[in-house]
């Protein structure tokens, strides 16, 4: 593996959302939230959702975890927000497919703008839990579930 | 009639090394094909790291041999979710897995346990200490006409407080390939007035199947058969010593307790109490036998090349050859059904007047390695009123000319003790 | 100053076939010399049988390795009875055993069971569920300053209901070695007011030592701990995965019930009861893991032909070096003992601003594997207050060289994250 | 493996006890008698031993088992009779020592009588066990033991 991997991995813009996470704040009016962790890791994040109607209006996290996990979650806190319900869901999906390296369609990755920053984890398949852990709790909020656990819904079969 | 060997010779370092060996103990061991002793010296060569732990690409490839391997077990005993797929150390530790997590918890006074007259100790003890432990009545289906279990007493022993029925697939001491699916049918019958064995599962007893000595031999389709359990054993197929396996239906794994503690199959070590990590991993404590696994792999690749049916078709010439060559000679009793293509490559038998271990020592200096005891079945044995049998089995490398070595030796053997 | 190999890199083709590669993991598990998987495939191409139950001599054979393999790996370990030795998948199931088998006849209400902080999940989850199945108190020992065990806390949690004590030989998440004679003498001390553990044997309670760390780096004279029980694991010392052992007292073992039923572990199976089999086979039910056996008995065979005491000479001067070089860049922080003598060759730190799983993967693209998490230690790592750790460790074929390229690659990665 | 050796493991000697064991009887007036068990073989056999003061008076067996177990039962039956117990018991050592192949001082084996035939056994490590059950089995009668198996008592590693 190279530093170029490496580089692709840790890009400028994970950097900076690992130093300086944007929305991190409890939201007391939030309409739900969700816990994730990550117990081989030790990560454990809590995102709030305000949903407006059928619109994602706002969103913030906390936690603890590694600079993948907490520019992932960053990140998502500002992707979703605005989008339907529809839209942040397939965004989603689309998030998984580019973690697991699944995702080639070019027009699809530019689409993602400063999301597509995290798709260097695909080449670290022990870090792919790290980078999806924000968006299962975000699914799960949206759910109502409550907790998410990155051993269950890992997509990869590496858990 | 000559059948030669379905896989060469050559292909197993042990035979190779050994050109005038015939070895008919396949049952209790399987000799080891090249291509497995491969893998498990390329694993250590490639990809050697401690499993599911590390973040470190050489962990991640360890993880991927190991995960690699379930999946690809999972398809060869036609299971499709390999998470229900727990590797053990064998097919013994997949009945005590079930015993201990599963039995402990479930089993209590009034309930009955059901096992048959010709269970491997494997599938008869831990049932008969669950029950002595948990005041369970156990009970034993008999024996029906030559080497058959008794499906009207089966059934008849089945009742709404049954909590488990354990059959073998196929007998290890008589070769009988029993049927699974006129089993799994009268047990889900009887069994139906008890408790469901969990959210959308069928009512009643769990019903464990030990197939130690059918994976080897036939083509078993495990999720089609309808068990709730399936158990077995890889170094009976070619794959190394210290693994197996035990498929569970997904639904009762979740629910139960787990087997062994320690790491990778906990989720949160709290002071006081612990939650469990997700399937396989809760059902898999301490570091994984990776090398086992990729072994056996190896293993199931190598059988299906050479094709179930094929393997099949082989074993069942091979086994009616014997049962003739054995069957012609005076004073040999052969056990088990006389039709060879209900029974797996085992042939059972007695020389009048020669003791089963006299019988196996003077073939053993002609070269023929078979075995002579008990065979892990006592209870069997009593009813059938022998204290042992001389058993000989098949596996891909058997030969007609290795069932002559085997006749002409027992001829041999009598005129000794004549 | 500069420490070159002990063993050559030659001598493990994994690194061998990587000579850039700087493998810092071998407290998850080591690489393997070449002599062991060699003794792995002389054993499958020579001798593979099922040992114990055939009468013909390639099953000899293969009983005679399996029980040779006991006595050479009984002989490394300072054991002098190796029927006490039993053969388990690792230290995660020899743990396991105990808390079944004994743990589940022996302890009640009212009893307590003692663990320390700094145990790995596998000596810590099964004596808590053991405690929460069976209505015991579950105690932990606290720590003192820097990496060790408060041991005036620990005896004041023993008292005349303790049924057990269990603590480890060397920490696997900071390389504490422990006083293990002094814990023995606190605890036989403070619990002799209980019942005796077995006619002729101490009262008190069951002192189990953890030594899975300790077996591949210090001379772990068995017998002379003094302890009950002795868990170890041989993918830790260059053995194959899949085998480990428990050295217990001959008296337990022979007034405990069996761990698992089946073949080999009995004497007689009537129809409602059976009688076990002589030690060690009581306790290893089914198809043993000969290979492993060997395989671990060759990997003894290698580690003593280096000498015990200069694997710890080579270990204490490479955990000087490392400790001095990381403890030289601002912003690390070593954890534990800050005396490399009273540690094994594992050094624990972290990286101010940058998390664990960060610089493991850091690390890894500069070639080198460290462990980044909890270690199986998350009760340690609540108290220590940290998510997880980063953990170098360190065996026989690490050099001076090693930890120079951990030192560079720890700097380069605070450059990257800064 | 030779002939030669399973000659020498089968010979006449052996093969005509087992066809013909002597002493083959319950024995109503015995002092004392013991069971002998090899549960991996199957074999069972119990020993009747009369004994008149100081000696060895009488001795008879029955049970089920392979030649080697027949043969060596039945020639201790009258190997040992007429001994006293102090003789018998050195008797009980040194067929150990013929049967694990470490007696091999000629005169010692010479000295041994029919009871020679059984030291072919040496070369099979997996039947010594099977010649040495009537051993135990006559040495625990003595001890007054009752019932003896032969996976606690083997001479040998290889149980
Ligand atoms: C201190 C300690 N105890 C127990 C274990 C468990 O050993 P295994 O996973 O081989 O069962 C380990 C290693 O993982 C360990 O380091
Ligand atoms: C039918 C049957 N069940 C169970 C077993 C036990 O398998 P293992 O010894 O591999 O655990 C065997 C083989 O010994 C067998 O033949």
């Amino acid at each position: 593996m190279s530093d170029a991997t490496l580089d692709a991995l840790y890009q400028e813009v994970i950097l900076d959302h690992n130093r300086r996470p944007r929305n991190f704040h409890p939201m007391p009016a939030a309409s739900c939230s969700a816990d994730g962790k990550n117990p081989s890791c030790g990560d454990q994040l809590t995102i709030w959702v305000r949903v407006d109607g059928d619109r994602v209006a706002e969103l913030s996290f906390q936690g603890i975890g590694c600079a993948i996990s907490k520019a992932s979650a960053s990140l998502l806190t500002e992707a979703v927000k605005g989008k339907t319900r529809t839209e942040a869901l397939a965004l989603y999906e689309t998030m998984h497919r580019v973690f697991t390296g699944l995702e080639t369609d070019t027009a699809v990755l530019k689409g993602l703008g400063p999301l597509r920053a995290l798709s260097g984890v695909s080449k670290f398949p022990m870090r792919v839990k790290c980078a999806s852990l924000a968006w299962h709790a975000f699914k799960a909020a949206l759910d109502g579930a409550g907790t998410v656990s990155t051993e269950s819904g890992a997509p990869t079969p590496v858990s | 009639m000559s059948t030669g060997p379905l896989a060469p010779r050559a292909d197993f370092p042990l035979l190779a090394a050994s050109p005038d060996l015939v070895y008919l103990d396949s049952a209790a061991t399987t000799q080891k094909p090249a291509v497995v002793l491969e893998a498990i010296r390329r694993y250590y060569t490639e990809a050697n790291a401690n499993p599911h732990r590390g973040a470190y690409a050489l962990a991640a490839a360890a993880t991927a041999a190991y995960e690699t391997a379930r999946h690809r077990v999972a398809r060869f005993l036609g299971v499709a979710d390999p998470d229900t797929l727990l590797f053990t150390r064998g097919s013994t530790e997949a009945m005590n897995l079930i015993a201990t997590a599963w039995g402990r918890a479930q089993v209590g006074p009034g309930d009955n346990l059901v096992v048959t007259r010709m269970e491997h100790h494997a599938n008869f003890v831990p049932w008969q200490q669950l029950a002595l432990a948990t005041g369970a009545e156990f009970r034993i289906a008999e024996l029906g006409p030559a080497g058959t279990i008794d499906l009207e007493h089966l059934a008849s022993l089945i009742d709404a407080r049954t909590k488990v029925v354990a059959f073998g697939h196929v007998s290890n001491a008589l070769g009988t390939i029993h049927p699974v699916t006129e089993i799994v049918r009268i047990a889900r019958e009887r069994s139906a007035g008890g408790a469901p064995l969990g959210p959308g599962l069928p009512p009643g007893a769990l019903l464990v199947c030990d197939g130690a000595q059918a994976v080897p031999h036939l083509r078993c389709a495990v999720d089609a058969l309808g068990v709730d359990a399936y158990a077995f054993s890889g170094h009976k197929i070619g794959g190394p010593m210290g693994i197996g396996g035990l498929v569970m239906r997904r639904g009762i794994l979740e629910a139960m307790p787990p087997y062994q503690f320690g790491g990778d199959m906990i989720e949160w070590v709290e002071d006081r109490t612990s939650t469990w990590n997700v399937l396989p991993h809760k059902f898999e404590a301490g570091t994984p036998n990776v090398e086992g696994a990729v072994g056996l792999a190896a293993a199931c690749d190598y059988v299906e090349r050479l094709g179930l049916d094929a393997i099949r078709a082989h074993e069942v010439a091979l086994t009616a050859e014997a049962m003739a060559a054995l069957g012609a000679i005076g004073g040999v009793t052969l056990f088990g059904t006389p039709d060879a293509t209900t029974r797996s490559g085992v042939v059972s038998f007695a020389i009048e007047g020669v003791h089963p271990h006299d019988v196996a020592t003077t073939l053993d200096v002609a070269g023929v390695c078979v075995r002579a005891g008990h065979h892990c079945a006592q209870p069997l044995m009593r009813v059938m009123g022998v204290p042992a049998t001389v058993r000989a089995s098949f596996w891909v490398y058997s030969t007609s000319d290795d069932v002559a070595r085997l006749a002409q030796a027992v001829r041999e053997t009598q005129a000794r003790f004549a």
